[in-house]
């Protein structure tokens, strides 16, 4: 038994959690997938490799509704998802357990994860309980971009047209994201349309281009949005763009720091005013 | 009717399909990146089958993703004038029995009352769907639990199978008769093998005991790990659900549906705000009861085909056959449970 | 609505806050500094009323380019508006340039009630710099209605 | 169904001139949403408003666009047109098509069609217009004025003499603040506190004034016309509703050795002790630092003498929360400490004074009576070197801005100085003298001309104390541009005027905002000088920025007659421009509040939810909120997402 599994254990046999949200194997499918276990015994089949993609703070709040307290093992990109939940009121630490493994990098259809080398927290920043060694780190240099910053703006066009071409609008992306939980989001919302409903590429792009800038500064780049697309699309190039420019110019890496709000609702004074043209 | 097998030489493949493209707009499976899709025909391409499910099904080649369904603007006082239907006769090659099963429950949904989807019912008529047998059966596969083989040729106009030699073709139907007419296909002897398929399983309960569960907290612990994603939804060649929308660009406008998932939190909303489906169990149930209890009540048939396109789509790997058997399983007790009352 | 001349000048979707930048446009007007005919005004209460989502939707509707403009930093009649707003067109400028929309399709600028003359500057020089794009397919452009 | 009904103003030739106004009305007609248009010479004139009126009621509209001027000039107008003929004022919208297209646009053709396009959106707009009505807020007409110093009492006086009820809140014992320090005024040499303490005393017997001594202000909730600020009375141990401030008990207080503040420390004052003689409130406080019956637990002198009963050792000060409307800030500065001038010696050589410590030696209620003489041996100094600019004027070592008081005060200083020791020399060593102001330059050039006081144009270098006990001050005189040396009996610094110690704390609990400085910033540097960005609270004096006692007292009374105006009206009105949460769209992620520059959002429980809520009178209608809700949950009337985007669509 693992020290996790153990842990685990303790925790619904009297550790006053009522399920312990982790990862199992299926051997039906040959692949884990996430599991809510509500008995002890049951936690030997916790599996924490690099199979375990899924961002689990996902479905937190959901299940802090139905229990009144959630066990959930996290790997370091599921807890910055976590601090921003925290952060944005969407559940209350008291109703959370967090197990927190150093995760060594998950893979992708066989691949180790484009994110994982961009990985600042590779433990979960919230935590109630850690295995191994936490290591931070923030040297990302977010090499996915490279191809893209290496092209002209017709070019990338051409690249991302490609790409959104192919969105069907099923909203895997929304949602497998832990902080895309709206009441009603805004490409549902009819008056006034935003989004246009229908697949097309002018649409499309809309709605990618909203859905990067509501996650701006809040989006932990657990990838998860890349890897539900049944598509293909490299939604997550969006996404880190964004995280690359908060991360120069308001100096966050969202969801390291428990108490730091996300960027956009906060300001300074003194920002870079480069993106305000003066030169007149 | 349904006439005799017919053999196509490997080598002449091409040219078969190239002749076919003359009459119509050909439809053959293209793999694109890690997945199979229906792809326009390119004279000279060469063009391949897969032995099994192809990932994309043909559902939007009859029922596209996006429809305009009329047309609005100042000069016409903004009446709506309907878009003309598509009359191009066109081919599509390829489709597994799964497939065409999803087809076959199209046409109830769309023409199986009395005011049929006029689009629908065009691309239908236009269409000439050569099947073609699967050669085997990928895990996810399930059809022969859903009362489907792989050897299934309704709702073909004709079909095919690939052997060592090239393709044996056989027409089902006066539509399908006309396209064999070619010379490059001679008459032959042979058959298709016939395949041993594993037994069909009862794997899901029959409608009316689902009914009974409609209340049971299974529901609850089974969406527990949904997303509730349209993945399954869009992926499935059955699920017809879809939206109307009017999109403006200046004063001139069209009306579309677009694909819609019951999966969606908005998709039942209210213009209340009110929400009959606001939890992911109420959603997971819709869909579950829908492919394996509404569909035999509205239109006969179950909307499940066994395709396990949901499997291969879904982002947590969810197995929708497992979750028949969960339920078959919580059915049973459900019974003993009864028995001992009674 | 637009007649055919105008078709060669640049669209230019404009969002004004209402205490400095839409009385800039004015006194432009009241100081008859021409400039083209092409620009269509949004007023804003401030700045940071300005979604990009809006921006985005400019872009798709076929504008040619995008301006926004407020109250010079610290003069913000609502204290921090434009502050904000800077740090969203920040993120709109690098999610747009990232997908290829050319730079030189939007321009954020300060303009205060008294800069009549910059304001009818910024949209000279901006519908300049737009005209290089005449005849090319617009990014994000909203595809035309099948006749 | 909208009922829009189009009227197209030629503004005379202003845009008939370039735009072909008929051709406008009828294209605009055209629109399925148009129920009538017009265009008329000048729809301002009022015939043009009865155009507009009567086709109102004749075309049944129930929208109305106006295309004129911009709507910063006409709009009130057209909307209380339309408010006369029954319609909700706020259906309406104006299409600029003067400053926007007529002026701006060269060719005719061009003008024109720009005009059908602007006026269009406008069409399009006002369809999705709903009718608003005002904000209505409850007014409690009492006002809150924090500080007693002149500013305050201005302030206070002001608005009870308007008849509205005040509470002045005063942190120390007594009102009168920094005036109440100064012995003569600049320019014209009058007894401060011969022109304070009157007003001092009318404010104490002003019916509607009540003064809260001893009392700092620890809680403001609430917003304009309703605040709800907590005062906390620090304890002073002699209950000011027996005391008769008959001073027996600071006669016969044993302890005569504590530092005396209102002096600046230099001299003596008793444990228990009124600040001055002419104090209001004249009660005494004990204080607790030094008091033997509350550190040691003997003596109670004053209690055994006090005729009254008045002494409570027990003690313990109060809280009370106090209901207003309008809230003024008076708090005034402190005076820099020039401890950190070490080169100066400030605060450690004997006779190296601050300007406000040499205002005291030379007061007739100051420690020596009014004697000028050197606190370390009690002779007169002869000679005296005043340092301008200690702290004002230098980023490196004090502050950035110029401290405005100390080039006048100083003059005055010097002047006193003469008067004092009439064979004595004065000194004053000086960057730049900065006179603006009623015969400030008359006074200054009084000073040199007259009392023969020499302006040196140059920084001291260093003060050093010299074995004689006189000092020695090292300084250029950049004029001539040689080094000058002068041995002088006593030096004084003009200290800077700065923000209290506690200013920025003061800030935060009432929600404004202060400057890099740490002065509070006024709502508009030019045109609202004393409204701060929260409505209903109001500056005066020196925590706004450096003021003599002129500047102080305009402002008292420039904040009082705000609060009076806001008083006035019978029900407080606000614009309809505020935001809205749908509770059944609102997540309750408060990224709302988080951008809400005036803390106007709260979280409400709404059917078992935590949303977001917007306290209408608080809303200033900025709408950051609106633009920060991801699915547009927040709307912000007369700018919600629908009026922009059918505005921007083409």
């Amino acid at each position: 038994m693992t020290e996790l599994q153990q842990k685990a254990h303790e925790l619904l046999d009297k550790g006053g959690i009522d399920a312990l949200l982790a990862w199992k194997l299926d051997p039906a499918i040959g692949d884990v997938r996430p599991t809510l276990f509500k008995k002890g015994d049951d936690t030997g089949e916790i599996v924490f490799d690099e199979r375990c993609v899924h961002n689990l703070a996902n479905y937190l709040p959901t299940l802090v509704a139905r229990y009144n307290r959630v066990g959930v093992v996290l790997k370091g990109c599921d807890g910055r998802s976590l601090t921003t939940l925290l952060i944005e009121h969407r559940i209350g630490k008291n109703s959370i357990v967090a197990l927190a493994p150093a995760c060594e990098g998950v893979k992708v259809n066989g691949a180790r994860a484009q994110k994982c080398d961009d990985c600042p927290t590779t433990t979960s920043p919230v935590a109630d309980y850690e295995f191994g060694a936490r290591r931070l780190k923030d040297d990302a240099e977010f090499k996915q971009l490279e191809r893209i910053e290496k092209m002209s703006p017709d070019e990338r066009w051409q690249f991302f047209a490609e790409q959104f071409e192919k969105c069907q609008r099923c909203y895997a992306c929304r949602q497998v994201c832990p902080l895309c939980y709206c009441e009603l989001c805004i490409a549902d919302q009819q008056e006034p349309k935003w989004i246009e409903p229908s697949r097309k590429l002018s649409a499309n792009a809309m709605w990618h281009l909203v859905r990067a800038y509501h996650l701006a500064g809040r989006c932990s780049d657990c990838g998860e949005c890349s890897r539900a697309c049944p598509e293909g699309i490299p939604i997550r190039l969006l996404n880190i763009a964004v995280e690359k420019l908060v991360r120069e110019q308001f100096g966050v890496r969202p969801g390291t720091k428990p108490d730091e709000l996300p960027p956009l609702v906060t300001l300074a004074k003194d920002d870079p005013d480069e993106v305000m043209e003066e030169h007149l | 009717m349904s006439g005799s097998w017919k053999l196509l030489k490997r080598e002449s493949l091409g040219r078969f399909l190239d002749e076919l493209t003359a009459g119509a707009e050909l439809w053959v499976p293209r793999r694109k990146g890690t997945r199979w899709e229906f792809d326009r025909y390119e004279p000279g391409k060469p063009a391949a089958f897969p032995a099994s499910i192809i990932e994309v099904s043909a559902k939007a080649l009859f029922f596209p993703r996006r429809r305009p369904i009329a047309r609005f603007s100042p000069k016409a006082k903004w009446s709506l004038e309907p878009v003309e239907l598509p009359a191009a006769p066109r081919i599509v090659m390829g489709m597994h029995p799964c497939d065409v099963a999803g087809v076959r429950y199209m046409d109830r949904v769309f023409l199986g009352n009395d005011h049929p989807d006029r689009l629908y019912e065009a691309e239908r008529n236009r269409t000439t769907i050569v099947g073609m047998r699967c050669s085997e059966m990928k895990p996810t596969c399930h059809c022969t639990d859903r009362n489907l083989s792989p050897d299934e040729t309704q709702g073909m106009d004709a079909v095919f199978a690939e052997t060592e030699s090239g393709f044996l073709f056989r027409a089902l139907t006066e539509k399908g008769e006309r396209l064999l007419g070619s010379p490059l296909l001679e008459a032959t002897e042979q058959k298709p093998e016939a395949k041993e398929w594993p037994k069909g399983r009862h794997l899901v309960p029959a409608p009316d005991e689902l009914m009974e569960l409609y209340d049971d907290d299974f529901w609850l612990e089974a969406s527990d790990i949904c997303l509730t994603c349209g993945g399954c939804t869009f992926a499935c060649p059955t699920c017809t659900c879809y939206l109307v929308a009017d999109e403006k660009f200046g004063d001139e406008g069209e009306r579309v549906t677009a694909w819609d998932s019951c999966q969606f939190l908005s998709f039942s909303r209210e213009t209340s705000g009110r929400n009959p489906r606001r939890t992911n169990a109420a959603r997971l149930r819709n869909r579950t009861l829908d492919k394996f209890a509404y569909s035999f009540h509205k239109h006969g048939m179950s909307s499940c085909t066994g395709c396990g396109r949901c499997v291969l789509i879904c982002p947590i790997r969810r197995s929708f056959p497992q979750l028949g058997m969960k339920l078959k399983e919580r059915a049973e007790d459900k019974k003993k449970s009864k028995a001992r009352v009674s | 609505m637009s007649a055919p001349e105008m078709a060669r000048d640049p669209k230019i979707l404009a969002f004004l806050c209402r205490w400095c930048s839409y009385a800039g446009a004015d006194l432009a007007g009241t100081s008859r500094f021409t400039y083209p005919p092409n620009v269509r005004i949004v007023q804003v209460p401030c700045s940071g009323r300005v979604d990009p989502v809006m921006i985005f939707k400019a872009l798709v509707e076929g504008y040619d380019g995008v301006l926004v403009a407020g109250c010079h930093p610290g003069d913000c009649h609502y204290g921090t508006g434009n502050y904000h707003a800077r740090r969203k067109l920040a993120v709109a400028r690098r999610l747009l340039e990232t997908v290829g929309v050319h730079p030189d399709r939007m321009f954020f600028t300060w303009v205060s009630a008294a800069e009549g003359r910059k304001f009818a500057e910024v949209c000279t020089t901006f519908a300049e710099s737009l005209k290089k794009f005449a005849g090319r397919p617009k990014t994000l452009a909203r595809e035309a209605l099948a006749k | 169904m909208a009922r829009v009904g189009v009227f197209i103003c030629h503004c005379g030739v202003n845009i008939a001139g370039k735009v072909d106004v008929a051709r406008v009305a009828e294209e605009i007609g055209r629109m399925p949403e148009v129920a009538f248009s017009a265009d008329y010479k000048f729809m301002c004139s009022s015939p043009g408003q009865k155009l507009l009126a009567d086709a109102v009621k004749e075309h049944g509209l129930n929208r109305i666009v106006v295309a004129a001027c911009s709507p910063k000039m006409h709009l009130p107008t057209f909307q209380k047109t339309i408010a006369k003929s029954g319609l909700n004022q706020y259906l309406i919208s104006m299409a600029n098509i003067r400053e926007q297209c007529s002026w701006v646009t060269e060719d005719r053709e061009q003008a024109t069609a720009k005009a059908i396009d602007l006026v269009r959106r406008q069409v399009k707009r006002v369809a999705h217009q709903d009718p608003l009505q005002d904000v209505a807020v409850t007014l409690e007409r009492t006002a809150v004025v924090i500080g007693g110093g002149v500013s305050g009492i201005q302030a206070a006086l002001d608005i009870a003499d308007g008849g509205r009820k005040v509470i002045l809140v005063e942190r120390t014992s007594s009102l009168g603040g920094k005036m109440a320090q100064l012995d003569e005024t600049f320019p014209t040499l009058d007894c401060s506190q011969c022109i304070l303490t009157p007003k001092m005393v009318e404010a104490a017997q002003h019916p509607n004034i009540e003064i809260r001594a001893n009392t700092t202000v620890n809680k403001v909730d609430g917003y304009v016309g309703n605040f709800e600020v907590t005062l906390e009375r620090r304890p002073t141990y002699v209950d000011a509703t027996r005391c008769i401030a008959c001073g027996l008990c600071v006669t016969k207080c044993p302890v005569g050795d504590v530092p005396d503040e209102f002096n600046a420390g230099l001299g003596k004052r008793r444990a228990v002790a009124t600040p001055f003689p002419q104090a209001v409130p004249a009660i005494p406080v004990i204080d607790a630092r030094y008091c033997l019956k509350l550190t040691k637990g003997k003596c109670g002198a004053c209690e055994k003498v006090c005729p009254a009963g008045a002494i409570n050792y027990e003690d313990k000060g109060a809280e009370e929360t106090v209901k207003a409307g309008a809230i003024v800030v008076a708090t005034g500065y402190q005076e820099m400490s020039p401890a950190v001038y070490t080169e100066y010696g400030g605060a450690t050589y004997p006779d190296v004074l601050t300007g406000l410590q040499f205002e005291r030696l030379v007061s007739s209620t100051g420690p020596t009576g009014g004697k000028l003489v050197r606190p370390s041996d009690g002779n007169e100094p002869k000679t005296v070197v005043f340092v301008q600019c200690v702290g004002s004027r230098d980023p490196s070592k004090g502050h950035e801005y110029c401290s405005g008081i100390c080039c006048m005060y100083t003059a005055k200083h010097s002047l006193l100085f003469k008067h004092h020791v009439p064979d004595g020399q004065a000194y004053v060593c000086y960057i730049d003298i900065r006179s603006p102001g009623k015969n400030s330059e008359q006074f200054v050039r009084r000073a040199i001309e007259e009392e023969d006081v020499r302006y040196i144009r140059g920084r001291v270098g260093k003060v050093q104390k010299r074995n004689d006990g006189r000092y020695r001050v090292y300084c250029e005189d950049t004029l001539v541009g040689r080094p000058v040396q002068i041995d002088a009996d006593m030096v004084v610094l003009s200290s800077a005027v700065e923000p209290n110690a506690d200013a920025a704390k003061l800030a935060q609990t009432l929600g404004i905002s202060y400057d890099a400085d740490g002065f509070y910033t006024e709502s508009h540097p030019k045109l609202k000088p004393v409204e701060t960005a929260t409505a209903g609270i109001f500056l005066a004096g020196a925590c706004q920025g450096p003021k003599d006692i002129p500047a102080s007292v305009q402002q008292g009374g420039a904040a009082a007659a705000k609060v009076l105006a806001l008083f006035a009206q019978e029900t407080l009105r606000k614009s309809p421009q505020v935001a809205q949460v749908d509770p059944f769209a609102c997540t309750g992620c408060l990224t709302c509040a988080y951008v809400c520059h005036y803390s106007a959002i709260e979280e409400k429980q709404v059917a078992g939810r935590q949303v977001a809520f917007v306290v209408p009178g608080k809303c200033q209608g900025c709408g950051a909120c609106a633009a920060a809700c991801k699915n547009k949950a927040v709307t912000l009337a007369q700018f919600s997402d629908d009026e922009i985007f059918e505005e921007m669509m083409r």
